[in-house]
C-alpha cells in the first residue's frame, strides 16, 4: 500500500497543475497540459515497472526503450523506410488514386453508385487483415504485397467518402452551375471536386493509420529480413523486449507524423472550410 | 428494390471478374502439373483444372461457396469443423471487447466534454493510441495480460476494445457537443443543474452520433478480435481458422473464414442499424 | 403606478476575442417597468442581443450595474425570474411539443399533474391545443416559434424576454403572431424585452422602442409610443403609426455608418 | 493435486503427440498431477510466457532457451525427449542446388523467425555466407505460416521439418524427386529442437521439483505409447485440436515421423548432445548466437529421479 | 413600345412525391415584357420559387408552354440568357469574392483580361470595389448577398432571376440595396424578376407586382404600379404607395388560408 503512495502523488500532483493550466487555453497551454499529461504515463510506467519490478520481458521501462531507440536507431531507419516509405505510404497513395478515381468514375452513373456504395459499405467494415496472408502469397514477400494489403485496406473508406462527398454539393450551388450551362468536367472540377475535399481528408484521415496496421501486420505471413512487423516478431522471439517497445515507438511517432501531415495539408487546402476555420 | 438490380448487377460482375482472375491465377500450377506429367493441356482442360484444384492460388467463387456452406451448415454446429462454432468464439470476444471499448469511449468522452483539463490532455494522445500497431504485438498483448493471470477472451476482448473505443470517443465527444449555444443557453436561463444539462440535453442529442460510430466500432471491434486470434495462438475463433487454413496451404478455407468473418460483420452492423432505427424512432428522431 | 423591474445603469460590456477587444455595449442606461413592453432596434451587431443575454445573466457586463427584480440579473437567473425566446425554435427534435413544453417544468421541479395543467393551458395560449403529440418536424416554421413561446410562457415567469423571435417567419405568418403576443401581454400583463429587426414590428409591439447603434452599442434614442394598449392590425395604416415608423427610421439612420 | 501448466511451442499437432497423449489417457492423473497444455502460435515465444510467469514448463528448442539464458532469463533444460533434429532445408530441384557449400550463394532462402532462426545463422555461418543477400551471401526470407514460397518460386529453398512441412509439400503434388533437401543432421549443424524448460527458481522448490518428476516420467510415457499407437495418439491430437483444421492423414505421418526424432530418448538429456549444440551456436563467426558456453543450462535432477 | 420576354401559358406543375403528387404550380398565366420589373409575392409554399426555377428552366413544367427570348426555356438556359440569383449568397467559399465572380466568366469562356474588367466593373456596381481579395466568410451577410450579385450581373444577361435575395438581411442594408438595385436597373434596362416575402420591397421595388396563392400555386393578382420609375426612399410615405401596399396586403389575404 505504501508503495503506492508515490505514484498516487506524482498523478494526484500531474492533474492538478493541469487542471490549472487547462484554464488558460492558449495554443502554448494546451501543449504544456498534453505534454505534462504524455510525460506524466511515462513517469508512472517508470515508477510502477521500478518499484515493483516488473520483469523487462514483460514491460520494460521507458528509460530502457528509450536507450534502445537510440542504440538501435539505424535498425530503425531501415525498418521505417521498409514498412512505412516503402509499404504503407506507396500502398497508400495508390489505394487513394484508384479510389478518387473509382470514385469519379461512378459518379457519373447513378446506377454504378446504387450499386457500388452497399458493397463499398460492406466491405469497408471487413477484417481485411484476413487476407494479408492471400496477398503475401500473391505478390510475394518484399514491400509490394504489403502495399497490396494496404491498397485493399484503404481503398473502400476512401471511396466511400470521396463518394459521399462528390454528392456533398448543395443543391442551390448545383443549381447555379446550371444556370450558367456549365459542362460536366466543369461543374466537376469547379464545383464537386473542391466540395468534396473535406470529405476526401477525412477518408485519407481515418486510413492513415489503417495503412501502418496493414504494413505491419502483412509482415507477419511473410517478408524479408527488415521491417517494423519482421523485427517486432523477432525481437519477441528473442526476448529483446525493449527493441520491440522502440519498434511500437516508432510506428506510433510515424503514425502520428503521417496523421498530423495528412491534418496539415487538409487545413492548407480546405481551408474555407468551417471546421477549419475555428 | 432500387438498389437491389444495381447491387445484383455489379455483384455479377464482381463473381465474373473473379472466375477470369481465378482461371488466370491458378493456370501457371496447373501448366507446371502437366509439364512434371509429360501431358499437355487443351483450353478447355486448364479450365476445368484451374477451377477444381485442392491449394488454389485464388479459388472459383463455388469453391468457396462450397466451402462456406460446408462450414455452416455442413456440420452440428457444436464440431470443431464448424464455422458457426468458430463464429460464435469470435463473436463472444468480439461483443465483449465491443462492450469494454464503447463503456470506455463513452466515459472518456463525458470526461472532456465536462473537464477541459481532460480534454487538453488525454485528446491528443488519443490520437497518437491508435498509430500504436496494437495488431502487430497481440501476441504480446495476450502473453502480458496471461501473465497478469487474464487469459482466455478477455486479451483477444482487449485488443479488439482498443481499436474500437476511438470512434466511439471521437463519436460521442461530437455529440455530445453538438447541443448549440441556444440549447445550452436555453437550459442556463431555466437554472439547469449540470446533471440535467447532461441527462436532458448532451445525451439524447448525442445519440445518432452514438450509433453512427458504434457501427464503426463493431467492425473494428470483430477485426481487432480476428487479428488477435490470428498468429496469437488462439486455438479457436475465425481468425484460428484463418491462419490454420493458411498454415495448411487450406485457401479454400482461409476465403470460407473470411467470407464468415464478412457475413459476421454484416450481421453485426445490421443489428446495430436496426437498434439505431428503432431507438431513434422512439424518440421520434427517424423520419 | 410604475414598478421598476429592470434597471441598467451605465452597463459597458466589452468581449476579448482574437482580433482585440470588441465594446459590444458602451454605458447603457435604462430601466424597463412592470408591464412595459420595451422593443430593441439597430444595425446588425449594435449589441441587441448582448443587451438582452446581460439582462437573462447569459453575460456578465464588464462594468455598470444591472438589478432584476431588486436582484442582480444572476440571481434573478436562478430564481427564475424569466422566459427566454430566441430567433429559432431551438426546440429539441426528440421530444414531442409537449414534453418540451415540460421541460423547463421537470428541471424546476414541478409535479407531474401540475406541469400536464400548464402544458395544456399554454398550448391553448398560442392556439396549438392538439399539437401537443407531434415532433417539431411534423410542425411549420411558425407553430414550432409558437411552441417555443409555450414553452417560456409555461412556468410563468414575470418576464418575457425575445431575441427577435418572429425573424425567420413570413410576412403573414408574423402578422398572426404579432397580433397573439399582443393579446397575451395585455391579458398577462407580463414585462417582454423584445428584439427585432423590422420597424412595423416594433412600432405596432410596443410601449417604447430602444433604438441602438454600433460601434460600441449604445442606445441613441427612446421612443414612447402614443398608441393605445389596445391595437387592431389596421393601427398599421394610421397616420401615428406612420409617423413613429419614420421616426424610427430615422433613428436608425443617424446611428447607422457603412455597413 | 499439483497443479502444472506447459506452454507448447506451436499449434496442436502430433509434434507434442506425447504430452496430449499423457493427458488424454490419464498418465498425468495416475500421478496426480493436474496439467492445462496452452498451445503455442507462430508468435507466441513460450520463454516469454514463462517468465510472465503464463506457464510453469515449456518447449522450446535449445538455441532459444540459451539465447535467452544469455539475455538473463535462467532458463534451465530439465529433460530432451527429441534425440534427433528434424530440421532441413528443401530445395526445388529446378533451382539447382546440389551441394550447400557452392551453391547457396545468391540464392533466396526461407527462413522461420521468432527464435527459430538460430540454427539457420549457425549453419550459414559455418558456410561462410552473408545473410545479407548480393552474389556472394543468400537473401532470407521471414517465411511465413506455410509452404507457399517454394509452390510460388518465391524462394530456392525453404524451411522444412521432417514430420511436417516436408509433407506439405508433398501434399501439395510435387513429388521427392522435384526436391532436394538437407538435412541439418547431415550438415553437421543439427541442434537440439524440443526439449522441456523450466526456470532456475522453479528448480529450488522441492514440491515443484516433485512435480516435475512426475510431469516428466508421465509424458515420457505418453511418448512411448504415441510411438507405438500412432493411429489412437493421431486420434487423440486431432481431438485436442480446436481449430479443426487438421487432417487425420497429415497428423498419422507426423507421429510416424516424430517417432523417428523422439526413437531412443530416455527423457534425459545427452551431454554430448547438449555440447554438439553449443559449440555450433558459438562457432558462429562474427555474430554467433551466444557468445560464451552457459553454465547451469541443464539440470538432471528431474530426469535421474523420473527414469529410474 | 412592349416586347415580350417571357411568355408563359397556363403553366402546370406537380412534384411527385412520397407523400403523394404536390401541386405547386396550376394553370399560370404571366407575359413579362422586355424591361419591366416583376416581383412576385405570397405565402410560403405558394410556388414563387417554383415559377422563377420553371423560368430558369431548372424545374420542368409538367403541363403549359413556356418561352423565354423566343425559345424554350432550356435553350434559354444554354444560351446563357439569363442570371440567377438565390436567396442565400451561394458563394463558393474556396473561391475569394474575385474568384467567385469570375466563375461564370471562366465557364463561358471570356478571355482573362475580359474576366478581369467584367469583375471590376462589377465589384464597383455593388460597391464592393477593394474587397475582391477575401473570402466570402470574411464579409458580413449584406456584402455576400451583393457579391452574389455582381456575380449574377458579371456576364451581362439581359434577364435577371432574382429569389428572396434580401430575405436574409436587416431593414437598413435591405433599403441600400433595394436602392441599389433600382438603379442599376434603370441603368441597365434588364428585364428583372423578383421573389420577396415583403410587400414595401414589392411596392418599392416593382413595375408589376404579381400576388399568388396557395394549394395549388396559382396567380391571384396582378397589379401594375402608378409610382414612376424614378423612386427615392421617400416615396414610402407617400399616400400611392401606402396605398398601393394596402392593396397587395389585402391581395395576399384574399388567397391566404390558415397556415
Ligand atoms: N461571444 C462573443 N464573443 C465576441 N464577440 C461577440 C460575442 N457575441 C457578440 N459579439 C460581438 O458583439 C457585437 C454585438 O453583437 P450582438 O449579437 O449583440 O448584436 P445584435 O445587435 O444582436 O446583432 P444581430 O442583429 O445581427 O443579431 C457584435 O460586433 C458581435 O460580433
Ligand atoms: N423538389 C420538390 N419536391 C417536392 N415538392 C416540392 C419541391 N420543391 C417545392 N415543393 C413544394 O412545392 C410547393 C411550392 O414550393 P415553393 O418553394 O415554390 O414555394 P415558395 O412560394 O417559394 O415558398 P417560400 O416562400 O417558403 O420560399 C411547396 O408546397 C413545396 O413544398
Ligand atoms: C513463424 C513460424 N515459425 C515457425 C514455423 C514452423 N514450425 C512449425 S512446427 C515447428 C517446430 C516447433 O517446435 C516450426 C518451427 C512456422 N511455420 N512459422
Ligand atoms: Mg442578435
Ligand atoms: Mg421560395
Amino acid at each position: 500500500m505504501l508503495t503506492a503512495a508515490p505514484i498516487l502523488i506524482v498523478w494526484l500532483g500531474a492533474w492538478g497543475l493541469n487542471t490549472w493550466l487547462a484554464r488558460f487555453d492558449t495554443r502554448l497551454t494546451r501543449l504544456l497540459v498534453a505534454l505534462i499529461f504524455g510525460a506524466t504515463i511515462l513517469i508512472l510506467w517508470e515508477m510502477i515497472v521500478r518499484i515493483y519490478d516488473v520483469p523487462s520481458v514483460i514491460l520494460p521501462a521507458p528509460s530502457q526503450i528509450g536507450a534502445s531507440f537510440v542504440e538501435n536507431r539505424a535498425i530503425l531507419w531501415t525498418d521505417f523506410v521498409q514498412t512505412i516509405l516503402r509499404g504503407a505510404l506507396t500502398g497508400w497513395i495508390i489505394g487513394a488514386l484508384a479510389a478518387i478515381a473509382t470514385a469519379i468514375a461512378i459518379d457519373r452513373s447513378p446506377f454504378l453508385r446504387r450499386g457500388l456504395l452497399p458493397i463499398g459499405n460492406f466491405v469497408a467494415a471487413l477484417p481485411i487483415v484476413g487476407i494479408a496472408p492471400i496477398l503475401v502469397m500473391w505478390f510475394g514477400f518484399d514491400w509490394q504485397s504489403k502495399a497490396a494489403v494496404v491498397v485493399v485496406m484503404v481503398f473502400f473508406p476512401i471511396l466511400v467518402n470521396m463518394v459521399a462527398g462528390l454528392a456533398a454539393t448543395d443543391p442551390m450551388q448545383r443549381d447555379l452551375m446550371r444556370t450558367w450551362a456549365a459542362p460536366y468536367w466543369q461543374s466537376l472540377w469547379k464545383l464537386r471536386m473542391p466540395a468534396a475535399m473535406p470529405f476526401l481528408f477525412n477518408g485519407l484521415k481515418i486510413t492513415t493509420t489503417l495503412a501502418l496496421i496493414g504494413a505491419i501486420v502483412a509482415e507477419f505471413f511473410g517478408s524479408p529480413t527488415k521491417g517494423m512487423g519482421f523485427r517486432i516478431s523477432t525481437a519477441v522471439g528473442r526476448l529483446d523486449l525493449p527493441l520491440v517497445w522502440a519498434e511500437i515507438l516508432a510506428a506510433a511517432i510515424a503514425g502520428s507524423l503521417f496523421y498530423g501531415l495528412v491534418a496539415l495539408i487538409e487545413k492548407k487546402v480546405t481551408f474555407w472550410h468551417p471546421s477549419q476555420r475555428a | 428494390m432500387r438498389t437491389a438490380l444495381p447491387v445484383l448487377t455489379v455483384l455479377l460482375a464482381i463473381i465474373l471478374v473473379w472466375y477470369v482472375a481465378a482461371v488466370a491465377m491458378n493456370a501457371t500450377w496447373a501448366r507446371d502439373q502437366a509439364a512434371r506429367a509429360d501431358v499437355t493441356l487443351s483450353n478447355a482442360e486448364l479450365v476445368r483444372q484451374t477451377l477444381t484444384q485442392d491449394r488454389p492460388v485464388l479459388p472459383a467463387p463455388h469453391q468457396v461457396a462450397l466451402g462456406l456452406w460446408e462450414g455452416l451448415f455442413g456440420q452440428k454446429i457444436t464440431s470443431k469443423r464448424s464455422l458457426v462454432w468458430h463464429g460464435g468464439i469470435t463473436l463472444s470476444a468480439t461483443m465483449a471487447g465491443f462492450a469494454i471499448g464503447t463503456l470506455a469511449g463513452i466515459l472518456l468522452a463525458v470526461g472532456i466534454v465536462h473537464s477541459r483539463a481532460m480534454d487538453q490532455s488525454v485528446m491528443p494522445w488519443a490520437v497518437a493510441s491508435q498509430s500504436v500497431p496494437i495488431l502487430a504485438i497481440a501476441p504480446m498483448v495476450i502473453v502480458v495480460f496471461a501473465s497478469a493471470g487474464v487469459t482466455g477472451l478477455l486479451p483477444k476482448a482487449i485488443i479488439a476494445a482498443w481499436l474500437s473505443f476511438f470512434p466511439v470517443l471521437v463519436g460521442m465527444v461530437k455529440g455530445l457537443r453538438t447541443p448549440d449555444q441556444m440549447q445550452l443557453d436555453l437550459m442556463r436561463s431555466w437554472n439547469a443543474s449540470a446533471a440535467q444539462v447532461f441527462w436532458r440535453l448532451r445525451l439524447p442529442a448525442s445519440l445518432p452520433y452514438l450509433f453512427a460510430s458504434l457501427k464503426v466500432a463493431v467492425a473494428a471491434a470483430l477485426v481487432g478480435t480476428i487479428v488477435g486470434e490470428l498468429p496469437a495462438g488462439a486455438t479457436a475463433g475465425l481468425g484460428a481458422r484463418l491462419l490454420s487454413g493458411s498454415y495448411y496451404g487450406q485457401t479454400v478455407q482461409i476465403w470460407a473464414a473470411l467470407f464468415a468473418a464478412a457475413i459476421l460483420a454484416a450481421l453485426l452492423v445490421m443489428v446495430i442499424g436496426l437498434i439505431e432505427r428503432l431507438v431513434l424512432q422512439r424518440m421520434g428522431l427517424a423520419r | 403606478m410604475t414598478v421598476p423591474v429592470i434597471e441598467a445603469r451605465n452597463i459597458d460590456l466589452t468581449f476579448q476575442t482574437a482580433d482585440g477587444p470588441v465594446h459590444a455595449l458602451k454605458g447603457v442606461d435604462l430601466t424597463i417597468d412592470r408591464g412595459d413592453f420595451v422593443s430593441f432596434i439597430g444595425p446588425s451587431g449594435c449589441g441587441k442581443t448582448t443587451f438582452l443575454r446581460t439582462i437573462a445573466a447569459l453575460e456578465v457586463p464588464t462594468g455598470g450595474s444591472l438589478t432584476v427584480n431588486g436582484m442582480t440579473a444572476d440571481a434573478a437567473r436562478r430564481a427564475r425570474a424569466y422566459g427566454y425566446v430566441f430567433q429559432a425554435p431551438g426546440l429539441y427534435p426528440w421530444r414531442t411539443i409537449s414534453r418540451n413544453i415540460s421541460l423547463p417544468l421537470e428541471i424546476m421541479g414541478f409535479s407531474r399533474s401540475d406541469r400536464r395543467d400548464r402544458i395544456d393551458q399554454v398550448l391553448d395560449l398560442v392556439d396549438l391545443a392538439g399539437f401537443g403529440g407531434k415532433y417539431p418536424w411534423q410542425l411549420s416554421g411558425g407553430m414550432q416559434q409558437r411552441a417555443s413561446i409555450a414553452r417560456a410562457l409555461a412556468f410563468d415567469a414575470d418576464i418575457l424576454l425575445m431575441d427577435e423571435p418572429f425573424g425567420a417567419l413570413d410576412e403573414i405568418v408574423r402578422d398572426k403572431l404579432n397580433e397573439a403576443l399582443l393579446e397575451l401581454w395585455r391579458k398577462t400583463g407580463k414585462t417582454i424585452g423584445f428584439v427585432t429587426h423590422s420597424i412595423p414590428e416594433a412600432v405596432y409591439l410596443s410601449t417604447r422602442i430602444v433604438v441602438m447603434s454600433p460601434r460600441p452599442g449604445r442606445i441613441t434614442k427612446i421612443i414612447d409610443s402614443p398608441l393605445p394598449r389596445e391595437r387592431p392590425l389596421e393601427i398599421r395604416d394610421t397616420p401615428e403609426f406612420i409617423a413613429l415608423a419614420h421616426e424610427v427610421r430615422e433613428g436608425l439612420r443617424e446611428g447607422h455608418g457603412h455597413d | 493435486e499439483g497443479e502444472l501448466t506447459l506452454q507448447l511451442k506451436w499449434v496442436t499437432q502430433a509434434q507434442f503427440a506425447g504430452y496430449y497423449v499423457a493427458l488424454d489417457k490419464g498418465f498425468y492423473e495416475e500421478e496426480g498431477l493436474d496439467v492445462t497444455i496452452l498451445p503455442g502460435g507462430p508468435d507466441i515465444a513460450p520463454t516469454q510466457v514463462l517468465a510472465g510467469g503464463g506457464a510453469d514448463v515449456i518447449v522450446e528448442w535449445m538455441p532459444a532457451a540459451l539465447a535467452a539464458r544469455e539475455k538473463g532469463l535462467p532458463l534451465v533444460n530439465i529433460a530432451q525427449p527429441f534425440k534427433r533434429s528434424g530440421m532441413m532445408l528443401t530445395c526445388l530441384k529446378e533451382s539447382g542446388i546440389t551441394d550447400p557449400k557452392t551453391d547457396f550463394a545468391g540464392k533466396t532462402l526461407g527462413v522461420w523467425f521468432s527464435g527459430n532462426e538460430y540454427p539457420f545463422l549457425s549453419w550459414m555461418n559455418h558456410l561462410g555466407l552473408s545473410t545479407e543477400g548480393g552474389a556472394e551471401g543468400v537473401t532470407v526470407l521471414k517465411q511465413g505460416f506455410n509452404v507457399d514460397p517454394l509452390l510460388q518460386k518465391q524462394a530456392a529453398c525453404i524451411s522444412t521439418m521432417t514430420y511436417n512441412e516436408y509433407g506439405q509439400v508433398l501434399d501439395a503434388g510435387l513429388t521427392p524427386e522435384d526436391l532436394v533437401t538437407f538435412k541439418y543432421e547431415d550438415q553437421g549443424v543439427a541442434t537440439l529442437e524440443d526439449g522441456l524448460y523450466v526456470l532456475e527458481s522453479t528448480l529450488e522448490d522441492p514440491a515443484m521439483v516433485d512435480s516435475l518428476v512426475q510431469f516428466v516420467r508421465a509424458s515420457m510415457k505418453g511418448w512411448d505409447y504415441a510411438a507405438q499407437n500412432p493411429e489412437e495418439a493421431a486420434e487423440i491430437v486431432l481431438d485436442n485440436d480446436e481449430t479443426g483444421a487438421q487432417t487425420m492423414d497429415h497428423q498419422l505421418r507426423m507421429v510416424q515421423e516424430i517417432a523417428k526424432l523422439t526413437e531412443g530418448s530416455t527423457g534425459a538429456l545427452d551431454e554430448a548432445d547438449y555440447q554438439r549444440t553449443v559449440d555450433t551456436l558459438l562457432s558462429g563467426g562474427s555474430d554467433p548466437v551466444i557468445s560464451a558456453a552457459p553454465e547451469g543450462a541443464f539440470s538432471h535432477v528431474v530426469t535421474e529421479r523420473a527414469v529410474e
